[in-house]
């Protein structure tokens, strides 16, 4: 049971249109950017891309916006120090925007992998971001139905992975990315790093395989934060 | 009808044999434990327990036991490389969401719609319900072992339950001491049955109607 | 923000009668045995105890149970290698149960510690355990609604803990705690060692220090497992 | 009515005085974020951050960033002894459950009932909520630091928002860069005012009732 495979065009090829792909990555601590980019080459269209943000610059989702690969964001934060791409697009209506608020995202994604279709939170109780929804009363307090959110696809920056797909992650690069792992029908990941099975301490293991289905290694991953600051586009 | 049937550890055998490499199983506690000693050479399946493993291996020798690495069934266990330890609400997250290839249970009555009965006989008595109502709703694939009738001659699979349920529609194959039968579409395929059971026998022996779309292959385990 | 104190005498001193007190552990894994038997000599009385297992032979939650302390039961699986204590005062209806499916009870107290006061699950639907919830259907696929748990004390064994209350468990030993450590009000944990704050990798720290209130050291546990096959007693 | 007023320094001085040792708190992205420059002697918060951290500390000094450890408002952090990691669905555990004990967020308008209005001024634009919505409901107290009125010298704190709401009834206390305010029972009641700004000239500003049920204090705050 080797999931490790040799190039990130590999990984991503079997991603068609009309997929809805999770993305990994909050700012730039664990934007798998390689894979997005494989991803840009690959070219499916019509995607519904779930990520904390919107992309920024002109690398990685933003990229993927600019090449018109995206029908629809689910995020929390549409923001960032360069947001043209997504904003272009908003604007002219020719991309979709689910606004979720950041702690129901990341629990829509958890309930996903956990197999509970619904839960209740007090998040955005008599907002506009519950119209519409199911609202029900609990020990006195009203509190919003929120669904799970699952996808076709997950794109992940890991730190350590072995030959069985257990993963370790890096600071906050870890983010959304262990719930999205478990929330995606295929998991894809690029680790800095594959070890032997057994290489990382079974305590240690943040991601289990059993959520994980390929693995590239990227050695040297490239920084979303500082490509930005490089002013660095895709193409 | 004739005497002979599958011990436990053949039908765990049998069981075993449809165990892809690679695939992530939750076996039930007792019986179906045997099913892991039995994987074809070259096959590795990856074994999770309720409590918070993945990858655990067999039970170590009697006296080099860590009571902190135990599995649901409270035995000591040890671990394999690629293990990894988790909470419980991350396990039965694998569970309930799907993540795991196949479970295997033990059954007191299983219906030909797939309904599970196996963690209550009846009302008396100190009721213990475990994770067995998790994983008939979690893995891809819930699979019974069992005695094909109990120890006093009845039939475990049955048009409906009479025992209290564990799940709804969940049990796709059923390996008994005599037959391997699947549920397909609310009806008992028969896949494979004893070579020297004739299938009037082992219908008489079974509370609903055993179909045959496709021909009977014969149920062959070597002896165990 | 030292965390730490010195006996376990001390540590559960402010635990009530009537309170409700999730206990960790899975089998003798992770039974925080030296916290309950302190508990037992301070003696609140009517408590309700939330724990996977419900007692084995006469020492931790069977010895509660023996002294009568404990007045309802929420427990996955209340049968053991010795199940008397709790099977004699069930038998005899001076034990309340609630029986929770292993895991909803984990999802339930995953729950409480996350402010979702209710989620839907699969589990138990048309069953004798799903009497009187309410179902919904979700994507054609029906689901038992499920409440939150929450207690007002948990007892907890971990392996290592720093003096912020951050915490390690050691192997299966973790189970069901760090949910509790979560879902209850005050946390009281007993680890085998204490070190000093930015003693445990920020990276392998598995239950925050935030939901931690008490930490006593018990330097050299006792092992559930180990003392019910010596068939040993509290009293 | 004086030109005098709080720098947001000063306003950020006066909130940080509130805060206790070893008190869990979650400043909001921009302003608040500068609450924890100003932490008494002696004293010591641990702050949360909604992409997985507990206890980190100030920026690093310039190319000293590492950009795997970052804080909401995406600067680069450092981490304190102490620090720990975790995923988002856990790191909002600790919100949604109630574990923190303070979040300081901005404000474009607070009404006397509590209800806070801070994500959006109106339909046009890209809306962006992040966590604000989650971390009103988080925490044990949840105070706004603001100006007291906006550039345009409208109020801001008000009978009725209306901008969109982040939550309803959810804010305790206001710091503002005239005042101390608490909200109890749909009510703001003044504690503290700028010695030289008198009740009437506050209240001129204040689109809601100030009630003063027990003395005003002095709003004093050190030069920053």
């Amino acid at each position: 049971m080797d999931k490790t495979i040799h190039s990130v065009a590999k990984a991503v090829e079997r991603i068609p249109d009309e997929a809805v792909v999770m993305i990994g990555g909050f700012g730039g601590a664990g934007a798998p950017i390689e894979l997005i980019h494989a991803l840009i080459n690959h070219g499916p269209k019509d995607l519904t891309v779930i990520n904390n943000n919107a992309g920024n610059g002109r690398i990685g989702i933003a990229a993927m916006i600019d090449a018109g690969m995206v029908r629809k964001m689910i995020c929390s934060f549409p923001r960032s120090s360069d947001p043209r791409a997504f904003n272009e697009k908003y604007l002219a209506g020719e991309i979709v925007l689910e606004l979720v608020p950041q702690g129901t995202l990341a629990e829509r994604i958890r309930a996903g992998g956990a197999g509970i279709p619904a839960f209740y939170t007090p998040t955005a109780y008599g907002t506009e971001l519950a119209n519409g929804k199911i609202i029900a009363e609990f020990d006195g307090k009203s509190y919003v139905q929120e669904r799970w959110l699952k996808a076709d696809f997950a794109l992940i920056k890991a730190e350590v992975g072995d030959t069985h797909g257990n993963l370790t992650y890096n600071k906050t690069a870890r983010n959304f990315s262990p719930l999205m792992c478990a929330a995606a029908a295929t998991t894809i990941v690029q680790v800095s790093q594959v070890v032997a099975v057994g290489g990382i301490d079974p305590e240690h293991v943040i991601t289990p395989g059993l959520f994980v289905d390929q693995i590239v290694t990227i050695p040297n991953p490239q920084q979303e934060e500082l490509l930005i600051r490089a002013e660095a586009s895709y193409s | 009808m004739t005497g002979i049937k599958l011990s436990n550890a053949q039908i765990a055998w049998r069981a075993a044999q449809d165990i892809a490499d690679g695939a992530y199983v939750n076996l039930g506690i007792g019986f179906p434990e045997m099913v892991a000693q039995y994987q074809p050479p070259g096959r590795q399946a990856v074994f999770h327990t309720e409590n918070g493993i993945l990858d655990f291996g067999p039970s170590p020798e009697k006296g080099e036991e860590d009571w902190d690495l135990i599995n649901a069934g409270k035995r000591a266990v040890t671990l394999n490389p690629g293990a990894s330890f988790f909470h419980h609400a991350d396990s039965f997250a694998m569970v309930r969401g799907g993540h795991l290839d196949v479970a295997i249970l033990g059954a007191y009555q299983i219906a030909q719609n797939g309904d599970l009965a196996n963690w209550r006989v009846g009302e008396k008595g100190v009721p213990a319900v475990g994770g067995a109502m998790d994983l008939v709703h979690g893995a891809k694939r819930v699979a019974v072992i069992t005695d094909h009738v109990t120890k006093k001659g009845a039939p475990k699979l049955v048009e409906h339950c009479s025992f209290p349920l564990t799940g709804l529609g969940c049990v796709t194959r059923v390996y008994t001491s005599l037959a391997v039968i699947d549920i397909i579409d609310g009806r008992f395929v028969l896949l494979e049955k004893l070579p020297d059971l004739s299938l009037a026998d082992l219908q008489s022996i079974t509370d609903a109607t055993l179909h045959t779309p496709n021909p009977v292959a014969d149920l062959i385990v070597p002896n165990l």
